[in-house]
């Protein structure tokens, strides 16, 4: 019968390079969607910091520890990316396994943040939006989670079944940063 | 004709272009405009309605008249404005409005035509005979209105867009923008400068001033490298700040490669930006305006500002003998730069008779141009003055009535601007666009100084509104004598007088349209098309509603103005909707079987964003009902396999899951069973069906619900809003699931069969009942079974985490083939879910209730939900309403159609007679007739009853009897196994 | 004065010295049998109704800006009869029967033009709901015509038939569908309706209704109060602030349209298309500008001007369904504000206070109703009764739940149409 | 226009839904007779200034999000998130 196997939501459509910015596909491991139960934001806060070393972040921000992140996704939850998540956390929030929910690219290069001007309605500069800024915004048409994993890197996370698109919305933009030179 | 040592250009750089088939030489820096009057080219366009010889009136984007075709196919622009194209080697031009050539142009007969065709004059004919209007009268007017020509191609040039944001967007880059760019650059302010022209500088480069003693645009030159050195500030050229909207929000266009032969070798032609600013300046600096007199309108008249830029910035005499015509000092200055440059200039007429003397020119004070004469082109004008007329020859004409401020931003919020009797001008409204202030000319400042002052200052108040502090600028000398001017609309006198150049709108067309009733700004506008030609009236609107003013007998002030709308200036579809050809309009969503399905030669269909195989074909099978009827019969027969990864899955837990549950959909979960599923029926508050589905709960607190495809997203905003909107007490936690999981339906009498093998443990009956739920091992994966069934079958959805998905799908099919049966697609599972009577959106359609849908009952009588009240107003429940049924056609080979509408068997196909109408229909290859899913009135009760079906568009009449909607297996006993 | 080509070439001949006022100004009596609160298109077309029609006279239309200032002044100048619930189709199809002939009742050349609509549809289901639509269109008299793929791309060839992102199915063609000159209609009305003695009154807002008993007696106005038997309200885009002074609530949102047009173009398109899946529509107007639009902005707003995500929508539908249009530039936006009911159709009816009306609701469609809202308001207010094809544009279908005429699938409440 | 999410900040509106005047919070309970519901559904103010109505951050966080505006300015107000405004 043989065994089921995995394919991840950009296989053959990344990495990408154009000019001096890449694309490519993050494996990240486990994602895991948390949203504290009524009244139990700061326990949920405590157990993570005691399971991952990580809070639970401040909106529009990112905590990481090692290669843990927890990535601010929306008014009452994170992911959790890179671990997965300790028991301990549902006592006081609901995990939902979000592992194959998402496509996430890295955009590097000199140019990310212009290509980023191109499709998200957001302020995506440095000064704006500092290493370990996140924003659920739009990217394109879709909704979709950006961010600031370097000075020129982000992560940019659509639904998976979207990920065809957001690379061929990426691909247009790079190409239209590059030819502007 | 160029002027040697003059001008801006890079004479280094000779470059070749040609206009209507003839080639010419030009300089880098040059315009088209600006090439074409050094290349001695005076006509180079007919107007609107009349197709009169028409040159260049302006140096801008405001041009009215110089209008141009560029490229040819998908590249073919047309309506370009000579006087911003940027001239590049090998540049085309061709002139447009004309037939057979520019020269000679049949429609001029229009010219001759005239005295009938004034204002609204077409309101007053054409309507007889009636049927003449679209077969004669139409046609000949949409041939001989428009100016250029789309090619019909599709556009082939890439165009992009995309966000930008800054403390301070300073909108111009003359002297008062660059003043207020610098001060705030100074002050660390993140700034935006951006300027229509390809060039920075403003009228600095188009006029004699100096700055600081140093010629403007050489002291423009130093304010911008000072600017290029900082990192806060950015330059964007060749940018039109085109639309003021909300809260700082505003379009701008930048024209990145129009100036490039290889236009742009992968960049785009050209971006629209969305520019969100803290703040803004605008230096949009002002508008010369014409003066209307006879025949103003031939070529070689233009705006005495366009003469001393083609002078100064572009090295060009537009004309050997010039005259200059104006009602303000600042006509004077074409005079002397003129003379300076050492052209003839052939008079200077100043309407007032204080008007200063200027020195070496033939001078009228108090003259009034009253005609003109020439050919195709300018060759004399009549001035009136004291004592009588004077003719006096020249090929070009400078005039000048003043400037109007460019106050065309601060109205795109519905500001209206002040008149100000002293410059005899509009002017902005403080607060018109909040956060915006308006500096310089723009402003009515009509100095440099005047400028450069209201820049600095503008740019102080707004730091201080961001909380920066800013270092008292010091502002650079410069000339600081007001501007004086008498107002001179219209020249008195017989003949027409052009107002709106492009529109062939004249002096008496605005005092006809006060004749008759058009006294309103706004009535005269649209009765006699003043100010809606491609400038948007820049050039002409304020003369035209003083005409009216004075032909109405009241002030300007209380004539008031038409309303400035955005754009600015006119922006290109593609840029506006850059991106959205082919499938960039909308994302497209795969499921994981996406390539699989390709690979099989499965058509696909859309599905909201999804794409879902339609059918799989075999080889053999010639059309899709041979390919559907097969796989119908896998289901029925054997086992089918289908993907229905597409459909909404929300993960719905929390201690008060169940209450929610209970609150949106009509029916009962908090009653279900861990490890059961339910189907549900979800309202709008308008007591509506909104969506159907089912719903699984894995544990006391957890659930997962199934939504359409269609309304995935429309139910996830809906809970959310009963869950923060209506019950923020409740503890409960949504999470769309849907991506996470691949999902699939493996239904008929072999389903277990082919899930046997991959769950690690096989399927007891027993333990999986109808309708029940829970956690399974796919081969060694952790993932989630559901016995549920949308064919009527036996009926399994498996679920994997989507990775997993392909290879399920693959593995899955491969057991079902090996057992007879194989994939499926959306015609079959159609097919099958009609031969159940089960609905979908042809159903709940958004105007059904449960009780039209048979499914009152369900509405719960023991709680509250969403809807439910509304569901009880008597007109949602009262007899007469069309309800679901069955119909089936009463011969075998009745022909049934969706869309069709129902009558009595005896009564006539007309609207009053009509009784409800068809849904769903399709060929059951189970029961060997056509089914079909209606609506009817009072259907439940006619079951039995002969309606007849009517296909007005198709032309096809079906008796049909009335039946229950539920075709097959009435009992259910397949599904329940 | 009538007007015609002869006219037209007198007047020429002799300097056009001839013309007269299209209508008076007069100043507002202390008076009239009927008050009309708008002077709008449909308030136009109902004074103009009531005098033709019912022989009335002692009518004032009390404007507070310029006549046709409100949405018939910007609109996309659509006319058609394609509505398939019952309530609309009769009413439209009654419409449209007197846009036929309007250019000779009102001696005015209002520019109908019967190009045809083509409604484009990209699924089996949406070409089955378009057959629903133009059965009942067939059913109800008026013509319509279900278009396949290669009958399409033959009357349309320029569409997108490559690479579409929801790929052209098909379309529903209504031949008796087309545009109107907008600004013509209101003057045409204006003048029809001043002809016949109706006093136009503009600069005149309304600031009152004066209700004594149950029973309406006149207005009160910036030009001083007016008594009036009856009293209508037809002011489309202010419907709540005025049914407010009558101490009435409606169901009604206001909301922005924006629509869009071009610079003068060479004829390019010569139907109006409508393509649903985009909130997109289009025609090309006489003067030679492609005239478009699209969806709301959707939210709540008297401003008359939009935002820029709507615009770019509008664009972006417009370059995905015909990418030929790309170099053509949209030379003005503008925004007009419209009564949103919660069905998405229009309310004409008697209100609980005796002698005053309401005529409101007309959502994004208001155009092409304005002969037939006029002349079935003007029955109503006339004779008492509503007009065979105008039963059922109820204020209390919502309440009732009765009759709820929700031509687009989207439900009775507000904000989803 | 600009509209700040309580929790994401200042956004652009074309991240936003809208749903309409934020007496959609004020559910009536279901025995509140006819002319309550018809209200709650049907019936509106519809203000020419200042009004509160009703956003979700669909292209966001997913917050429903209460915004005090105007409607001839389109000027905001201020903004809460609706769980707040109802708690």
């Amino acid at each position: 019968m043989g065994n089921l196997v995995a394919k991840s939501p950009c296989k053959g459509l990344l990495p990408l390079s154009v000019g001096a910015m890449s694309a490519s596909e993050v494996e990240t491991g486990a994602m895991t969607m948390l949203s504290p139960r009524k009244g139990q934001d700061g326990a949920l806060d405590e157990a993570m910091r005691a399971v991952h070393g990580l809070g639970y972040p401040a909106p529009s921000g990112v905590e990481s520890a090692g290669e843990a992140r927890a990535i601010w996704f929306g008014h009452s939850s994170v992911l959790l990316v890179g671990a997965e998540p300790g028991q301990r956390l549902e006592e006081h929030g609901v995990l939902v396994d979000q592992s194959d929910a998402w496509a996430v690219v890295r955009l590097d290069g000199p140019g990310a943040e212009d290509v980023l001007a191109r499709l998200v309605p957001v302020d995506v500069r440095l000064c704006a939006f500092p290493v370990g800024s996140t924003a659920r915004s739009k990217i394109g048409h879709m909704s979709g989670s950006v961010t600031r994993v370097g000075e020129a890197s982000f992560w940019l996370m659509v639904f998976r079944s979207m990920a065809e698109t957001l690379v061929h919305d990426l691909k247009s933009a790079m190409e239209a940063v590059a030819a502007r030179g | 004709m160029r002027i040697e040592g003059k001008g801006l250009i890079a004479r280094d750089h000779r470059v070749s272009f040609t206009f209507d088939g003839v080639r010419y030489s030009g300089f880098q820096g040059d315009t088209l405009a600006s090439a074409l009057l050094a290349n001695g080219v005076r006509l180079v366009a007919r107007s609107f309605k009349y197709h009169r010889p028409r040159g260049i009136l302006t140096a801008g984007s405001e041009e009215p008249n110089a209008l141009v075709t560029i490229g040819t196919g998908g590249r073919q622009d047309p309506n370009v404005r000579a006087t911003v194209q940027e001239l590049y080697d090998g540049l085309e031009a061709r002139s447009q409005n004309r037939w057979p050539s520019l020269n000679h142009d049949l429609l001029s007969v229009n010219d001759l035509a005239a005295p009938f065709f004034g204002a609204g004059f077409y309101y007053k004919t054409f309507m007889w005979p009636r049927a003449f209007w679209e077969k004669l009268y139409e046609p000949m007017i949409r041939k001989a209105a428009g100016l250029g020509a789309l090619s019909g191609e599709d556009n082939a040039d890439r165009y992009e867009r995309a966000f930008a944001f800054c403390d301070l967007l300073v909108i111009g880059a003359g002297p008062a923008g660059l003043m207020a760019a610098l001060v705030a650059g100074r002050a660390g302010a993140d700034v935006i400068l951006a300027d229509e022209d390809a060039r920075i500088g403003g009228r600095l480069l188009a006029e004699t001033y100096e700055i600081d003693g140093k010629p403007g645009h050489v002291w423009a030159e130093e304010v911008l490298a000072e600017l290029r050195a900082m990192d806060n500030v950015r330059l964007m050229t060749r940018t039109t700040v085109a639309g003021a909207y909300d809260h700082g929000t505003f379009a701008a266009l930048e024209r990145v490669s129009h100036h490039r032969a290889d236009r742009g070798a992968g960049a785009p032609l050209e971006c629209f930006w969305r520019i969100v600013a803290r703040r803004s300046v605008l230096a949009a600096g002002a508008l010369e305006r014409p003066v209307a007199f006879r025949d103003n309108d031939r070529p070689g008249i233009m705006t005495a500002g366009a003469v001393r830029a083609y002078l100064n910035r572009w090295g060009v005499a537009p004309g050997k003998a010039v005259t200059v015509f104006g009602n303000n000092d600042d006509a004077h200055r074409t005079a002397r730069d003129l003379m300076a440059a050492g052209v003839h200039v052939a008079g200077l007429i100043d309407s007032r008779h204080d008007a200063p003397e200027v020195q070496g020119v033939h001078m009228i004070r108090g003259g009034q141009v009253c005609g003109s004469t020439g050919r195709r082109s300018l060759e004399a004008i009549t001035v009136r003055r004291a004592g009588g007329e004077e003719r006096i020859q020249t090929d070009c004409l400078a005039m000048s009535g003043g400037w109007n401020p460019s106050v065309h931003l601060t109205c795109h919020m519905n500001g209206r601007p002040a008149w100000r009797r002293d410059i005899a001008s509009f002017v902005p409204v403080a607060g018109a666009i909040p956060g915006l202030r308006a500096a310089g000319a723009c402003n009515g400042a009509f100095s440099t100084a005047g400028c450069l002052r209201e820049g600095a200052a503008a740019a102080v108040e707004a730091l201080e509104d961001l909380g920066l502090k800013a270092s008292e600028p010091t502002l650079p000398a410069a000339d600081d004598t007001p501007y004086a001017l008498e107002p001179l609309w219209a020249v008195p006198g017989k003949g027409r007088a052009w107002l709106d150049f492009q529109n062939d709108v004249t002096v008496k067309d605005v005092k006809q349209a006060a004749v008759e009733n058009f006294r309103s700004v706004e009535h005269m506008k649209r009765y006699t098309t003043q100010g809606m030609a491609t400038d948007q009236g820049k050039n002409s609107n304020v003369a035209a509603l003083a005409v009216l003013a004075d032909a109405t007998g009241r002030g300007i002030p209380e004539t008031g103005t038409t309303t400035f709308r955005p754009p600015y200036s006119p922006i290109a579809i593609a840029a506006l909707g850059a991106g959205a050809e082919g499938k960039g309009f909308q994302p497209q969503r795969f499921t994981t079987s996406h390539a699989a399905t390709v690979a099989r030669g499965a058509p696909l269909i859309e599905a909201g964003l999804w794409y879902r195989p339609s059918y799989f074909p075999k080889p053999g099978e010639t059309d899709w009902r041979q390919s559907c009827d097969r796989e119908v019969g896998y289901v029925r027969n054997a086992v089918g396999v289908a993907d229905v990864s597409t459909l909404g899955k929300i993960d719905i837990q929390g201690a008060d899951a169940a209450k929610l549950l209970d609150f949106v959909y009509t029916n009962m979960f908090s009653t279900l069973k861990v490890g059961r599923v339910r189907y549900g029926l979800m309202l709008r508050e308008d007591g509506h069906v909104m969506d159907d589905g089912t719903t699984a709960r894995l544990g006391e607190d957890h659930y997962v619900m199934t939504t359409t495809t269609a309304a995935a997203g429309e139910v996830m905003k809906h809970l959310e809003f009963a869950t923060q909107g209506l019950h923020p007490e409740w503890d409960v936690s949504l999470c769309s699931v849907t991506e996470h999981w691949a999902q699939f339906a493996v239904a008929g009498p072999k389903a277990r069969e082919v899930l046997n093998g991959l769950l690690d443990t096989p399927l007891d009956p027993q333990d999986w009942p109808f309708m029940s739920c829970g956690a399974v091992s796919v081969l060694g994966v952790a993932g989630r079974l559901f016995r549920i069934s949308f064919s009527g079958e036996e009926g399994y959805e498996i679920a994997v985490p989507a990775r997993y998905g392909a290879s399920l799908f693959d593995i899955l099919v491969k057991r079902a083939e090996g057992l007879g049966g194989g994939p499926y697609g959306m015609e079959a599972l159609n097919v099958l879910r009609i031969e159940k009577g089960f609905i979908t959106h042809s159903e709940i359609h958004g105007r059904t209730t449960a009780y039209d849908i048979g499914m009152g009952g369900m509405v719960s009588a023991r709680k509250d939900c969403i809807g439910k009240t509304m569901s009880q107003r008597p007109g949602l429940e009262e007899p007469g309403r069309e309800c679901l049924v069955g119909l089936k056609p009463v011969g075998p080979d009745g022909r049934l159609l969706a869309g069709a509408h129902l009558y009595r068997k005896e009564a006539e196909a007309k609207r009053t007679n009509d009784q409800g109408y068809v849904t769903s229909v399709c060929h059951s290859p189970t029961l060997g007739h056509m089914i079909g899913l209606a609506f009817l009135a009072d259907g439940p009760e006619r079951h039995g009853e002969i309606v007849k079906m009517v296909d007005g568009l198709r032309g096809v009449t079906t008796l049909c009897e009335v039946v229950n909607p539920v075709f097959f297996d009435a009992d259910g006993g397949r599904m329940r196994g | 004065m009538r007007f015609s080509g002869l006219r037209v070439l007198k007047e020429g001949l002799t300097g056009n010295k001839g013309w007269q006022p299209h209508w008076r100004d007069p100043e507002p009596k202390p008076e009239y049998d009927i008050v009309i609160i708008g002077g709008g298109g449909h308030g136009l077309s109902t004074a103009y109704y009531l005098a033709r029609d019912h022989g009335l006279k002692n009518i004032a239309v009390l404007e507070r800006g310029y006549i046709g200032g409100g949405n018939i002044g910007r609109n996309t100048t659509i006319v058609r009869a394609n509505y398939f619930l019952q309530g609309n189709s009769e009413f439209y199809s009654h419409s449209l029967k007197l846009w036929e002939g309007l250019e000779e009742d009102l001696n005015y050349n209002v520019m109908h033009s019967q190009r045809g609509i083509i409604n484009l549809f990209h699924s089996d289901g949406q070409r089955d709901a378009a057959a629903r639509r133009g059965n009942m269109m067939i059913s109800q008299g008026d013509d319509a015509i279900l278009l396949g793929r290669e009958e399409l791309r033959k009357m349309v060839p320029f569409l997108n038939f490559d690479d579409l992102r929801f790929p052209l199915y098909g379309g529903l063609y209504h031949p008796r569908g087309g545009t109107a000159r907008h600004d013509a209609v209101a003057w045409g009305y204006a003048r029809g309706a001043d002809t016949r003695g109706v006093d136009l009154i503009q600069n005149c807002e309304v600031t009152g209704i004066d209700i004594e008993n149950g029973q309406v007696r006149g207005v009160q106005t910036v030009r001083g109060p007016i008594r009036a038997r009856k009293v209508a309200m037809v002011v489309a885009g202010r419907s709540s602030q005025v049914a407010a002074m009558a101490g009435m609530r409606l169901p009604i949102e206001s909301h922005i349209l924006q629509a869009f047009v071009t610079e003068g173009l060479k004829p390019v398109i010569d139907h109006v298309i409508t393509f649903g899946m985009g909130h997109f529509y289009i025609s090309q107007s006489d003067k030679g500008g492609l005239v478009f639009g699209g969806d709301l902005d959707f939210y709540a707003s008297y401003a008359a001007r939009g935002n820029l995500p709507t615009v770019e929508h509008v664009m972006e539908a417009g370059m995905a369904l015909m990418p030929m249009i790309g170099k053509a530039r949209v030379l003005r936006s503008w925004g007009g504000i419209m009564d949103m009911s919660p069905d998405g159709s229009p309310i004409i009816d008697r209100t609980h206070i005796d002698g005053l009306y309401v005529n409101c609701g007309w959502n994004y469609g208001g155009f092409k109703a304005v002969p037939g809202s006029g002349n079935v308001f003007a029955h109503l207010i006339a004779t008492g009764n509503y007009h065979p094809a105008a039963t059922r544009f109820r204020l209390d279908r919502f309440r009732t739940g009765r009759g709820i005429i929700d031509e687009e699938g989207k439900g009775s409440q507000h904000n989803l149409h | 226009m600009r509209i700040t999410c309580p929790h994401c900040g200042e956004r652009d509106h074309r991240e936003f839904y809208y749903k309409g005047h934020a007496l959609a919070l004020e559910r009536p309970s279901p025995d509140a007779g006819e002319a309550a519901w018809d209200d709650y559904v049907h019936q509106r103010e519809n203000p020419a200034g200042v009004t509160r109505d009703l956003w979700y951050h669909e292209g966001g966080c997913g917050a429903w999000v209460v915004v005090s505006r105007n409607t001839l300015t389109h000027e905001v107000l201020g903004t809460q998130a609706a769980s707040e405004a109802r708690a």
